[in-house]
């Protein structure tokens, strides 16, 4: 009696077999390349958000958990890049935010992946918002102002997509309030 | 043509390949006519870009599956012909996505889960089961590449349409003037309905319009 | 390394296969279902438009009913006596003789013949004209607004000049239009000529009423009856009965000379000296009418 | 609190914010194909919802236990096989086709149970168990499982009570979206739609205008959430 399911269904698991094999086979032909990608895609940045940082110069490092990038030039290390995500306005954010060495001040934010909504939210993208944080405190909690930012933590909020403005400004403040002791600790250490 | 279908095996009911190859593309445009592979049409139409890469996606898959499956058809069993097709255009839409994620790895992100949605795509699955596990490879062949060419027309016609009133731009190049307001609405999700049900509307106006309404 | 994955992933998979099939391979034998294999053959006798004119609502459930219940194999009034004998002969039960049932509507006043025409601008569909007291003033007859017509998926029924008029060729014996017609005047015949007589009228109100409302309404005067022991008149109404109707003994001229209101016609198949009587005239072409059922028929069957 | 917290989120998310049918384009053919009656509609709509739930579960322990890079179960084969490596064992790429084939035989377990055990369900549902199988909605649900369990810290992994909520509450925007489509098409039918746009078009139409409606809820989880996390 048993054997007749399987006399059945044959079929299928030898295709769940060669499947399953010529898969295991694509995978491991692809993903090195695929892992690459998604590591450029964040060692691209690190010259922008911490400039005089060098492309091959920056490494990789693993601090409680997380992976972290050491931005350095061949003559030593210029500042950190983290990355850290949040619940958006419609679907999660993922930014990278360069901060200098002693975690002091906040060099550049690059938005990895959002869905906001097109034409209003997604223009956190754009420079002009983005700009704003290169130079304000790290420290201090960045605050999002509809009227002229003066102070060095304020933030221009973009008109029309003030969720999404705090939505960023939220998720630095915590990346930085997670890491600012571990990073520091690290410099340290050596 | 004639002799090949002949000579294909069980008498071949449906139209020849050279038939089947032209109908995919106008008279049963999968999109317009048949009213399958809706939930990629909408979402991924949002830019040409993204639908003229989810139409090779579809094109890969839809020419493999049926090729596999014709290939198999004598050996399937009625009761899980069902599993059998779904195994088979999962693993060619893993391999697509891999493929994606490899090499255009933006794209892969802008498409986001709407590649793996090309398994349960219902064009793929109905061409399976209507043509592909009766008929020769050949004439198998024929009606995937057909279909997907329709699929792709029906796709461009939407995705060009929403992209320009959109964001003013075709395939990321300006096209409307700057001074144009974007109707940000065409790119969201209500657009997408609106912009379908029109054209869905226009094509049945001008294919009525050709033929008079034969009953 | 890579012999390793590919082994663990096609292991995987084969693992999954073997456990899925063995479940569905035990959950095919455990939960078979008896289905008696004579409602597959009888299903596949029977045409498949679901048109519902046997009374069930598909062909699947008259299969059912025909080889579980016992039921008439006459009932499919699409595939008539072609059908009715291969399930005859499929359950091995004899077939009466089984007459193609055709739609015929019971009123034949046109626009012109009614009297007390009110002017209606509502809703164009019967069944809201129905609820409208003097919209015309006969409460019986044909109201026109084309319910039958959309019901109709052969085509085969057109309001022309304000009365329905079936176009034989055509009609299958659905019955879609006679469910539909809120006023029920259109009912079911079994055709056993290709002409056949029916009164064309349902008012049933006394002779002095009908001619205050209508030109051609049968007054119930009892002169066919007389004639023709075929038809009786009940309150008012001349009524043909169609199990006892003969067409090759019964002779209906009489009958039809003697109406004086022309509400017995023949209809159905027009024959030869019909068709002489009206060759000089030049026949309008058919008229195509356009109305489509809003969403049916672009349904997606899935 | 914390943990109710979330799950109502992801349940408001999943049932009105981001509706599969309205915001993510899942479920599409179903919902133009069935949506001609309200009662159908709503059978369709539990017929989803059941199937969801078990799908939902059925991935989340093959996502957790087997496919997970580093997944406990496949690792330990992995060590039985050869023991002493370290290597972990990532059989993601099986995602799709495991989904997939779990989806398609639950589909045609659950067919033939109704059918044996309650014959008047399986005379007004049976209809749609095929159709469900190529129905979009329910392999979303596994990718949007997928994607909060595999390749994600463990500590911000989900655990099965999250995935049903997501799943259930997705069921149960399908079937609001596809009930509420149903009783706009019922009221189509009485006007009278320009001859070209009758059937599919004007019902895209009015799903356009449906889906505009659902984007009024986009943004309440983010002052909800505010409420709730305190």
């Amino acid at each position: 009696m048993r054997n007749n399911y399987l006399a059945q269904a044959w079929l299928v698991i030898l295709l769940g077999l060669c499947f399953g094999g010529m898969l295991a086979a694509v995978e491991s032909t692809l993903s090195g390349r695929i892992a690459q990608n998604r590591l450029d895609e964040t060692v691209d940045q690190i010259p922008k958000l911490v400039p005089g940082a060098t492309r091959e110069a920056s490494t990789q490092d693993e601090i409680d958990g997380e992976r972290v990038f050491r931005a350095e030039n061949p003559a030593g290390q210029l500042g950190w890049v983290i990355s850290g995500g949040g619940q958006g306005f419609a679907d999660r954010i993922e930014l990278l935010v360069g901060v200098d060495a002693r975690v002091r001040e906040i060099t550049g934010v690059y938005v990895l992946e959002q869905k906001e909504t097109p034409g209003l939210g997604n223009r956190i993208t754009e420079e002009g918002f983005l700009s704003q944080f290169a130079g304000s405190p790290a420290e201090k909690e960045l605050v999002v102002v509809k009227t002229g930012a003066r102070a060095a933590n304020e933030i221009d909020a973009i008109t029309g997509a003030t969720i999404s403005s705090e939505a960023v400004c939220r998720i630095i403040n915590q990346t930085l309030k997670r890491m600012r002791g571990d990073l520091v600790a690290a410099l340290d250490k050596e | 043509m004639t002799e090949a279908a002949t000579a294909a095996g069980p008498v071949d009911s449906g139209p020849t390949a050279g038939e089947r190859f032209i109908n995919g593309i106008l008279p049963e445009n999968p999109i317009y006519r048949q009213l399958l592979g809706m939930c990629p049409t909408l979402a991924v139409t949002g830019g040409m870009q993204p639908a003229m890469t989810m139409t090779g996606g579809v094109l890969f898959v839809l020419v493999c599956a049926n090729v596999i499956v014709s290939l198999i058809r004598g050996l399937l069993k009625p009761h899980l012909r069902i599993l059998v097709f779904t195994l088979t255009i999962a693993t060619f839409v893993t391999i697509v996505d891999r493929f994606l994620a490899a090499y255009m790895y933006q794209m892969s992100k802008q498409l986001g889960p709407y590649v793996p949605l090309i398994i349960v795509n219902c064009l793929i699955i109905s061409r399976c089961e209507v043509c592909a596990s009766k008929q020769s490879v050949r004439v198998a062949l024929a009606d995937a590449v057909g279909q997907s060419i329709g699929f792709g027309l029906a796709l461009a016609s939407i995705a060009s349409v929403r992209e320009i009133l959109g964001s003013g731009t075709w395939f990321g190049m300006r096209v409307l003037p700057a001074a144009w307001p974007e109707w940000v609405i065409m790119v969201l999700p209500p657009g997408a309905f609106i912009t379908l049900g029109l054209l869905m509307g226009l094509v049945n106006w001008y294919v009525d319009r050709r033929q008079p309404s034969r009953r | 390394m890579l012999s390793g994955e590919v082994f663990l992933a096609g292991g995987v998979m084969a693992v999954l296969a073997v456990g899925m099939s063995y479940v569905l391979g035990w959950a095919n034998k455990a939960f078979h279902v008896e289905v008696d294999p004579r409602v597959e053959k009888a299903e596949d006798i029977l045409p498949g438009a679901n048109c519902g004119g046997c009374g069930y609502v598909g062909c699947r459930e008259y299969a059912e009913a025909v080889v579980l219940e016992a039921e008439s194999v006459t009932k499919c009034t699409v595939g008539g006596g072609s059908v009715a004998a291969q399930l005859g002969e499929l359950l091995g039960v004899e077939v009466e003789e089984a007459w193609p049932y055709r739609a015929v509507v019971h009123c034949g006043a046109t626009t012109t013949d009614r009297l007390q025409q009110h002017e209606y601008r509502g809703e164009p569909t019967c069944s809201a004209a129905n609820l409208v007291t003097g919209i015309q003033g006969c409460i019986y007859g044909c109201l026109g607004m084309g319910d039958c017509v959309r019901a109709c998926s052969y085509d085969a029924i057109h309001v022309i000049d304000g009365v329905a008029l079936i176009d034989y060729d055509a009609c299958t014996g659905c019955g879609a239009c006679a469910r539909i017609c809120p006023r029920n005047i259109i009912s079911m015949v079994p055709f056993k000529a290709e002409q056949m007589m029916v009164v064309s009228c349902s008012n049933k109100d006394t002779g002095k009423d009908v001619t205050a409302v209508c030109k051609v309404g049968c007054i119930g005067c009892n002169a066919c009856a007389r004639v023709n022991d075929l038809i009786q008149i009940e309150d008012g109404l001349a009524g043909i009965d169609y199990d006892q109707y003969q067409p090759e003994t019964a002779d209906f001229s009489a009958a039809l000379d003697k109406c004086p209101r022309e509400s017995l016609v023949l209809v159905g198949k027009p024959s030869e000296k019909d068709l002489a009587a009206v060759a000089d005239q030049d026949l309008p072409d058919r008229i195509e009418a356009d109305f489509k059922t809003t969403v049916d028929d672009t349904e997606w069957r899935g | 609190m914390e943990y109710l917290g979330s799950l109502i989120l992801i349940a408001l998310g999943a049932a009105l914010i981001n509706n599969f049918v309205l915001y993510y384009f899942v479920g599409i053919c179903p919902f133009l194909g069935v949506s001609r009656r309200v009662d159908m509609a709503f059978g369709m709509g539990c017929a989803v919802t059941f199937v969801i739930s078990i799908a939902a579960f059925l991935s989340w322990v093959f996502t957790t236990f087997i496919l997970r890079p580093g997944a406990p179960l496949s690792n330990w084969i992995w060590s039985l096989v050869n023991p002493g490596s370290d290597t972990v064992v990532d059989l993601s790429i099986l995602n799709y086709l495991v989904y997939i084939f779990v989806i398609a035989s639950s589909v045609q377990f659950v067919e033939m149970y109704v059918r044996k055990f309650h014959p008047p369900l399986y005379k007004s549902f049976g209809i749609f168990l095929p159709l469900i199988t190529t129905n979009c909605a329910i392999l979303f649900a596994c990718l949007e499982i997928m994607k909060h369990v595999s390749g994600v810290p463990p500590a911000q992994m989900w655990d099965l009570g999250r995935a049903l909520t997501l799943a259930i509450f997705g069921g149960i925007g399908f079937t609001l979206a596809i009930v509420l489509m149903a009783g706009m098409r019922e009221e189509l039918d009485l006007c009278d739609v320009p001859k070209a746009l009758r059937g599919a078009g004007i019902t895209l139409i009015v799903a356009g205008i449906l889906a505009m409606a659902f984007m009024g809820f986009t943004g309440m989880d983010q002052s909800l959430s505010g409420l709730l996390t305190g």
